[in-house]
């Protein structure tokens, strides 16, 4: 029904994603960003997506070479300028793909409010700025809010540290980020993980990510679901 | 087809739970009501994959403790009715926000909950009796009505005084407007919302009693499953 | 500035709480119930009160006593009829205690909003039923939605296990449950821990409520920051 | 009273980051913007007790990693302008939701950005020159603008070619309205939406020039503090 299921391949893990979905894609710069993943992405083909990141992409690899590639109709992310963007800087001034910018607290916002079934929400950032223009307003309480409304994913593609055999999920340091909202927040999540271990391997007080988020799951190559000193997979 | 068990007696409370245990998907996640529905995980098999959820912050309760010295009672560790219970393998726990997120969202596939009244359009009554002098108090029931995937309702089909509790409109205050989808009597298992209208109520099973026996007890627009 | 500060004992530590404050008050039964708290503002002597917190008074003691001293001009909770709620149903019946019942996850949101800076929310739960009543529904792609404001508090009382010397907190099993709302959605929250251990005592990781939301800490009597093994101290 | 420090020339940028240190309280919880502000930490005394938030999820950051022996380059812990971070005791992790919630929520004392102008009223833009070929970027910096309950601005007063960035009304995008309460400048630093409509600008102290001089330069309402 929704167990997790554990996939040996990237690619078997990606299968399926459908011309036209919004993919939700986790990390903020290379930290937390889900590269074997979106690579596999690549090779399956999907086309006409709607990409929801943080950033445009880095370099030539991972969500530049997506967009390289021609598949992106639409990215929304809050910041797409970056000294080595050059992939989405071309696209964009050449008019290939569209942009939608959003504050990054109210893009993580949106997401979790897909995720927590939140309609909408009264946000007091951007308000008097271009990125509140034609959003509905609102003064609450003496302070002017502008409605924000959820961003919901087909996929959500995530890079997490370990999962344990029931899908919940930990991250390390600052790679964590996205990975948590996007999770709940799209219909089937996939995550690349570091190393699967067995179900009791992760403390319940430590699980950021239940496993009644996590669809699909896939170790990086070489890995696999192992016993050993779990204390120091979850803390590695 | 409408399965009529003639051959048999109305179902007694456990018999109900394990009906209710039957219909629910391996690998599924699943909230249990206070009361009543609690008694399904009795009734879930070895193996099954069901993990519960409690509202109170936790994915994969384990049955309630006894207190044996494998079993110590925590009182850090309760289900919703407040009851010790215990931690699976596998288990997570988090905090309220997160826990009614998961709920609202709609990540939770089932969830099981006691009623005072099912209206044939889905609207469920299980807080408020509207008596005058009783305190209003509604917990999770609100959030879990209108949050899980499937809504399973598990009561008896009359009330002590003879009316039925699977009625055209509710006459006690809503918990929730057409949210559920089926419900779990001791006489009959139904379909409810359905029909072009998404008024109408199926009758997918009886015990101890037959389809024109209980059109006949029932103010609803009954089809036969 | 917003650094946590120690107390020694329970009194000091909720020491200045107006008359007429709105105190969120942590717990779901007694598990995460601040009892040791609760007593101290029934002895410090605040009155006129607010209170918000899931149930309202088990027995005779904490937030029932509380209730019994009649410092309580209106409960805010989700479920107040309990088998032991006999002093919150006898002022209740007597007209000499307002109740706003909230559902559960709507009293969270509420809270989580106003740590959160949100200024209200649509929310699904409670469409169509007495609790939505008087407030303003919107439909948002086919589905209604009620207009929830966020519930801050002037002061949070909650339960936790651990805190370090930085104010950050972990808590235990399903006595989590309100804690890490309410200290975000409080201008002054107060904790009350198993044990105090020194900076670096607890795994950033595993950090639930950082510090930044702590302004005061009591550990129970006897305990205090001490060394030893954490690890085991973390996960008791 | 205003304090004219004519016996020196204008800050440079380490003093410039210098003198916002020494406006933090101790014990703040404090984000520092991309670009200029992050020198604010390296003049941070020691033992100030104020911990460093990142929008990436942590709080508690160290200085930048070098890569020694006992520093290493960890890719899973960067700060907001991805450069490779270090992680001090009593840090904690969280993710991107509850991370903007904390900014969004008011819970950071002070924030210090970086801005292209800056308005009398304390409006901040410094997100988007305006050119109709540039690729807007925005990332955490309207969050941070609307969320810290104090927001430093740190810039040269004037831009290159010699024109104010201290304004009556921004000419660029704004980042957020009436948010910003002090700018700190290599020739003063200033307070700004004071006064009873909240358009006035205090000069709080000048570096190699005088209050007067300034006035001459300036197109805003300026008071003496």
């Amino acid at each position: 029904m929704s167990a997790t299921t554990f996939h040996e391949t990237h690619d078997e893990a990606v299968a399926g994603v459908e011309d036209g979905s919004t993919v939700l894609i986790g990390g903020f710069g290379m930290a937390g960003m889900p590269v074997d993943l979106v690579d596999a992405l690549i090779r399956q083909g999907a086309s006409d997506l709607v990409v929801v990141s943080n950033n445009a992409g880095n370099g030539d690899t991972g969500l530049a070479a997506l967009l390289a590639a021609g598949r992106v109709r639409r990215m929304v992310c809050s910041f797409p300028r970056q000294s080595d963007s050059w992939v989405f800087d071309g696209l964009y001034r050449s008019g290939r793909i569209e942009l939608e910018v959003v504050p990054q607290g109210t893009l993580a916002e949106r997401m979790r409010a897909a995720g927590a079934g939140i309609g909408a929400f009264f946000c007091p950032t951007a308000v008097g700025t271009p990125l509140a223009e034609g959003k509905e307003t609102r003064e609450i309480e003496g302070r002017t809010y502008v409605l924000e409304h959820p961003i919901r994913g087909d996929y959500a593609l995530i890079g997490a540290h370990v999962a344990d055999a029931m899908g919940n999920l930990v991250y390390r340091k600052t790679a964590r980020n996205f990975g948590p909202v996007m999770a709940a927040a799209a219909r089937t999540t996939i995550a690349q993980v570091s190393r699967v271990v067995p179900v009791g391997g992760l403390d319940p007080e430590h699980v950021v990510t239940p496993g009644i988020y996590v669809d699909r799951v896939v170790a990086a190559p070489g890995s696999g679901p192992a016993a050993g000193d779990l204390q120091q997979q979850e803390q590695a | 087809m409408t399965l009529e068990r003639t051959d048999r007696g109305p179902l007694g409370r456990a018999e109900m739970a394990a009906v209710v245990a039957r219909d629910i998907p391996s690998g599924s996640y699943v909230n249990l009501g206070i009361g009543q529905p609690t008694l399904v995980a009795d009734h879930l098999p070895e193996g099954s994959g069901v993990v519960l959820h409690t509202e109170n912050g936790m994915l994969h309760m384990g049955p309630a403790a006894t207190g044996g010295p494998d079993d110590p009672i925590d009182p850090d560790l309760t289900n919703a009715g407040k009851v010790p219970v215990t931690e699976l393998p596998g288990a997570s726990y988090f905090h309220h926000a997160d826990s009614f997120a998961m709920m609202r969202g709609g990540h939770l596939d089932v969830c099981v909950l006691g009623a005072f009244q099912v209206a044939a359009g889905g609207d469920l009554a299980n807080w408020h009796t509207g008596a005058p002098d009783a305190i209003p108090a509604v917990g999770g029931a609100m959030d879990l009505a209108i949050g899980a995937k499937q809504v399973l309702v598990m009561m008896s089909l009359f009330a002590k005084d003879g009316s039925p509790k699977l009625v055209e409109a509710c006459t006690y205050p809503l918990t929730g407007a057409g949210c559920v989808d089926r419900v779990y009597t001791d006489l009959a298992t139904f379909r409810v919302g359905t029909g072009p209208d998404g008024r109408g109520v199926e009758v997918l099973e009886t015990w101890g009693t037959t389809y024109d026996e209980l059109a006949a007890r029932l103010d609803v627009p009954l089809v036969r499953a």
